[in-house]
């Protein structure tokens, strides 16, 4: 027998670390316009290809081409626009509101605006999303006032949480938003078993069901897949691939050999893989993804291209594993920027009504932060009361916890 | 009264719910066509439809993440795991969601789901077949875990879990489905036909969970159990003639403490029997909370009885299980304390 | 907006259930021959088509055809049937044992021997299989001493695992063979881990990690097919469908939409889909995956395709769910006649020398239970000792332990 | 001798290892290139290279299922799991493969890894960052469960972990990875620097599993604990003049049993203090021991003081930490009773 050859591990590493140029390659951008746009109804092994092309419709010069530019008034694409600057002066004074002590800890989404503002453009009034902690965007778009949300961040008085959650772990019903999990992949299977639910109570409410590129490697999404494929509720499996999990990026996933998107293949779902940083495509292929669900067509999986432009959390320094300049880099631009060209290309914006929009938002988000602040943050001002901490274990609270409620003396 | 086995009374109870109550849906692997492994789903597909009763994906963490999908939405889920063995891959879903949701989320949502499990040993089913996990349920709070030991308990306990608006984990202990167990492996099997306790109501009633029941009146020593043990420690009782008060917790969390207290008080002695390897079993929580309780009433050492810190063995079944032999030295140990 | 039509939910059924006529339309049975045979090193991405064909080798009469036919000696042929055959003498005298109470319990993997007892001769000494309690064919092939497994059937003082254990769950370090778990699915990336193990020492030993249709399913398939997607080791990821978990089909597991043999593609690893029953198909693609495991070359999925000819185990009762005379339409026969009519027409058997063997092997099978039966039975005779109970929960017995030996009086 | 923080005295431990045997192997989400997100393994992937040190997927069953793999194909694996809130999808492979290979497989095969996870709150991490999970691995047979409270028993149980032949879980209290902790979150935190056991010899050596540390003398009560917890109770001891003896486990599962017997029959009483939330916690099992091997010796009650049953929360942290005021009151009711 020949010399067998050594076996040697391969241990996947990012084409540059900090120090090196910046290289997006593998990214395989298409050119906006190219992919086609199949039928709801197409048989999910018609369109595998789908899960290797890019979905785009915004083009360099900010037009918005090929069949799945949708049919967005200007005052939809201008709400859109404010929506995502909404949400980055939200994220941007949530960030200050850390440093400066009013909360332990936050997680902002910038760069990725895009997709949960879009996306949440597409549901109805009752359907559940069931978001990551970095889907702040849905609740944005969808309205939700400010304060409520910075009420939970600064866990004060007000804090429909009680104080008991880490900053960004919202819940919100009403906005047809799931409280989010601390625990990666969970709600994933969850969003899986509520559409199933509604398929089961014959309703036409749909699930839409999110997860970050890095926590793909949970099981949960795979007892997810496993469910959807099985039982084809109207669920829509968001893939949010921002490149990076912490430190970690898209291949330590698996995301070297392959694409996201190419995971539903394994389980018969039809499968789209797009430009997350492009508002129109968002838009556009969320509302086919949904229509199919509503239609009792089945599950949908979405793969979302991003950049995760900022720190994964405000414990984080990127500079550590990446480069500095590397979101500069990123072939797929500002989500903000590439709406607001478009806008402008299509006559219906101006640098003036811009800068604006923009002092709008600031205020709002100034005015907001004032009155949350006014409910208290987390080291000052009015809390939730300490007697509040045994509630809502139980529905009703049990004898043991009444007895160390009275124990703590309060 | 109809005299029914532990398996027809947990499918009756299951029955009643479903025809009283359109939310309540019924899944888990092999729970549909076939009516699970163990039968106690026997008819409901045939009676209430695919989409209310059926096969799951052999996934536990799934059939727990999707139950608890379903609860938020608000239908009542009933999730059958094949063996409480297997429940591990569950896990998370359990502790992390199931048990916090209502919590996190400051009552916005909950997950109303009832998740049932055969459990322990005394069938020849190895390491895998057999096991007691309720310690690893009862340190979890945000749930409640109950297990019955006899038909009429299994049912009322059942339909109390899927009332509730908490998370239930509800263990079944399997040597119990066709009849009481006295953990003599070499005498007859006894039916539930000739039990007082298979005397199992027609329709909907509850056995509420928290409460226990006094099994046995005595003045000499306290027995804390559930599940197979009850009829062990009635049967070491009787073996020894010891006037052992046994006391059949049912419910773990809530547990009635009112009622061990009463008993511990008045008995001055308490041994404490469970399947369950010892160490870190809900034996010490029982024995903690009688010492926290009752210190000043006792009179000797609190014991425990249980599986021995090892897996569960296939051949030394019998040397494994804290049979009525063991179970009755302990009494007898406790009183010449 | 129109009226949105009610969403039902979708369970998935078998095409014929007990009194229907059986139906396995499904399985795609291509003639022999017909799937092409790839470089060991071929893309992944260029072979995808493989995970929807059906590898086969012997055509319906005996010939063995195509790219994947084999160069098997008339003596390894005869020396598979025999292990085949061997296999199944052991099964059904285990069966029978179980029904005379001298265990608990047994699982059978009648109709399924071809693929272990082929799938072992594909690998080398030190490689490690990491089985399913249906892969006995792997020890028997192996040429594992029957004895030493009935042993560990009867639980009785020469079990090597010391009575702990159910029948089938057998652990045989020497011949590259793992302790089987009751857990489903856990051994599969545990496998992955061997493997990656062997490739971080530079050695070059594989690993061939074992699981069912329905235990793809369970997460830890996915945690084993991300770690092996990422580190590429030399691992070979068998899934034995035999259309059955228990009383659910293959549909509950995701079967109904796609081929389990795609679930790969999300990985970007190659997948083949085989003829199960084929003992040639299943040497020749063994030894297709070994090579590319031994060369570094990564992972290979295969989905082997068979019936469970028999019950689940001796506690089932298949009639309860599938038809009775289901397993007489299965399309792909039984791989023990199937064989032995390869070697008939190639010359180098007969009916006489058939029946011959299967005596020979009836006896060993009977000599080697006499000889177990004399080491103790579950209820009878010698049995492992009460003290062994505490022995190996650590590598040294504890304090505590040994307090609960002493306690038990032994 | 060096004075180092528990992180540095983890990282010294993997980097002594991984020298010393190239079959020890560290990886784990983010440990790789990044040094892990509490810094305990940065630069091992520089000196011993990708193979040796690498990022794991997000994958926490994956992680534990593959070093079980390891383990069994010969290597010594260390593994981390993030936060100790995350190792729940990772139960399974601990509890039904780790933890009963060697049984299972009659001592053919075993799993000799490490699972490192900080655990342990204070930090306001909320309920997915603060948890403490030792009673759910304490009831697993099979794997041995330490907790340092200090670098220098942090860096010798590690090394005796690494070379154990059985699975070791290792929990570390993150809120002592930088400074001891009283308990007290307003008073300024001070540097392991300033701390006896901050000193951490170069160089192997080994805390041996199983043996506890007497870290204050004392004659009035015993005190129970590990972890950060041990720091506090030092705290509550010295504010409220309690002569209280502190007992720093460090190993759960071998327990020292004759240290705390020996201790609780000098003092008579005792006092359990853990940070897990009280029912079902693994001061249950340490309530059950003393009594029932210090019964005549005890003179009151046996306390225990620990986080309440309910998640652990973010903004009410100093509510539900079991600090030294109320560790304080306990020690003054086990001397009143
Ligand atoms: C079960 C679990 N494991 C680990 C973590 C720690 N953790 C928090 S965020 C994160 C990275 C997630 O990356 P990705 O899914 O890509 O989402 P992104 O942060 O990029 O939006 C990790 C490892 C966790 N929260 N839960
Ligand atoms: C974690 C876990 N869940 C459930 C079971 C119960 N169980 C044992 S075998 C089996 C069916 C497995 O089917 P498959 O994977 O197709 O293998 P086959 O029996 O067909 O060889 C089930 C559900 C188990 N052993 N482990
Ligand atoms: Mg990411
Ligand atoms: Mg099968």
């Amino acid at each position: 027998m020949a010399a067998v050859p050594r076996l040697s591990l391969h241990v996947p590493e990012p084409t540059v670390r900090p120090g090196g140029r910046p290289d997006f390659s593998h990214v395989g951008v298409a050119p906006a316009g190219e992919a086609r746009r199949p039928p709801v109804d197409v048989d999910p092994a018609e369109i595998r290809d789908l899960a290797f092309s890019l979905i785009r419709v915004l083009d360099e010069k900010g037009d918005a081409v090929g069949p799945w530019a949708a049919a967005l008034t200007p005052q939809q694409l201008r709400q859109g626009l404010r929506d995502m600057l909404l949400t980055r002066a939200y994220d941007a004074r949530m960030v200050l509101s850390q440093r400066q002590g009013k909360t332990s800890f936050y997680i902002q989404c910038l760069g990725e605006e895009a997709i949960a503002c879009a996306h949440r453009k597409a549901l109805e009034p009752g359907d559940m999303c069931f978001p990551t902690y970095r889907q702040q965007g849905l609740l944005i778009a969808a309205g939700w006032p400010l304060v409520d949300m910075m009420c939970s961040v600064f866990s004060n008085e007000k804090d429909r949480l009680k104080g008991r959650q880490l900053a960004g772990l919202y819940s919100a019903k009403e906005a047809g938003f799931f409280s989010v999990s601390g625990n990666l992949g969970t709600q994933y299977p969850q969003a899986v078993g509520w559409a199933m639910a509604s398929a089961i109570a014959g309703d036409t409410r749909i699930a839409s069901a999110w997860i970050g590129d890095g926590s793909t490697a949970e099981s949960d999404f795979h007892a997810a897949l496993v469910f959807a494929s099985v039982y084809r509720p109207p669920v829509i499996l968001n893939v949010v691939n921002n490149q990076w999990a912490i430190s970690s990026y898209q291949g330590i996933a698996g995301g070297e050999s392959t694409k996201f998107a190419a995971r539903a293949h394994g389980f018969g779902l039809p499968s789209l893989r797009v430009d997350g940083n492009d508002y129109l495509a968002v838009y556009a292929v969320s509302c086919w993804a949904e229509e199919r669900a509503r239609a009792n067509l089945g599950p949908t999986l979405i793969e979302w291209i991003t950049y995760r432009a900022g720190a994964h959390s405000t414990s984080d320094d990127p500079s550590k594993y990446r480069p500095k300049d590397e979101g500069a880099a990123w072939p797929l631009g500002d989500p903000v920027e590439r709406l607001k060209l478009h806008l402008i290309r299509r006559g219906e914006w101006s640098e003036e009504r811009d800068r604006q929009m923009r002092a709008e938002v600031d205020a709002e988000v100034l005015e907001a932060a004032r009155e949350a602040e006014s409910y208290g943050t987390l080291h000052e001002g009015p809390k939730p009361s300490s007697a509040s901490m045994f509630e809502d274990v139980y529905k009703e609270m049990p004898r043991h916890l009444r007895e160390q409620r009275q124990q703590l003396g309060v | 009264m109809a005299r029914l086995s532990m398996v027809e009374a947990i499918r009756d109870a299951l029955d009643c719910k479903m025809a009283e109550d359109t939310r309540v849906v019924v899944f888990g692997e092999d729970v549909g066509y076939f009516g699970g492994v163990f039968r106690c789903t026997e008819g409901l597909q045939r009676k209430y439809g695919r989409s209310r009763c059926f096969d799951a994906p052999i996934n536990e963490s799934g059939i727990v993440g999707v139950a608890i999908g379903m609860g938020v939405y608000g239908l009542r889920p009933v999730a059958e795991i094949q063996f409480a063995d297997y429940f591990y891959p569950a896990y998370d879903q359990i502790v992390s969601e199931a048990a916090r949701l209502r919590y996190r989320s400051g009552g916005e949502f909950s997950a109303p789901i009832v998740v049932r499990m055969p459990c322990g040993g005394g069938i020849y089913g190895g390491q895998t077949h057999s096991q007691s996990p309720e310690a690893l349920l009862t340190h979890v709070c945000g749930i409640k875990t109950v297990i019955p030991s006899n038909p009429h308990d299994a049912k009322g306990l059942l339909i109390a879990a899927i009332e509730d608006d908490d998370p239930v984990i509800v263990l079944e202990p399997k040597r119990l489905y066709n009849g009481p167990f006295s953990g003599h492996p070499d005498q007859p099997s006894v039916a539930w036909s000739k039990h007082p306790l298979g005397e199992v109501p027609a329709g909907r009633y509850v056995v509420p969970l928290g409460k226990a029941a006094v099994r046995r009146e005595g003045r000499a020593v306290t027995v804390l159990c559930y599940g197979t043990m009850v009829h062990v420690a009635e049967a070491a009782a009787s073996e020894t003639g010891v006037d052992a008060e046994i006391l059949d917790l049912r419910s773990l969390i809530p547990l009635d403490v009112d009622a061990i207290q009463a008993s511990v008080e008045k008995t001055g002695r308490c041994v404490i029997v469970h399947e369950a390897t010892l160490t870190s079993g809900f034996g010490a929580e029982l024995a903690a909370q009688v010492m926290e309780r009752c210190f000043y009433a006792l009179e000797a050492p609190i014991l425990r009885v249980a599986g021995w810190d090892t897996p569960y063995p296939h051949a030394e079944e019998w040397d494994y299980f804290p049979g009525p032999e063991r179970v009755g030295r302990a009494l007898l140990e406790a009183l010449e304390a």
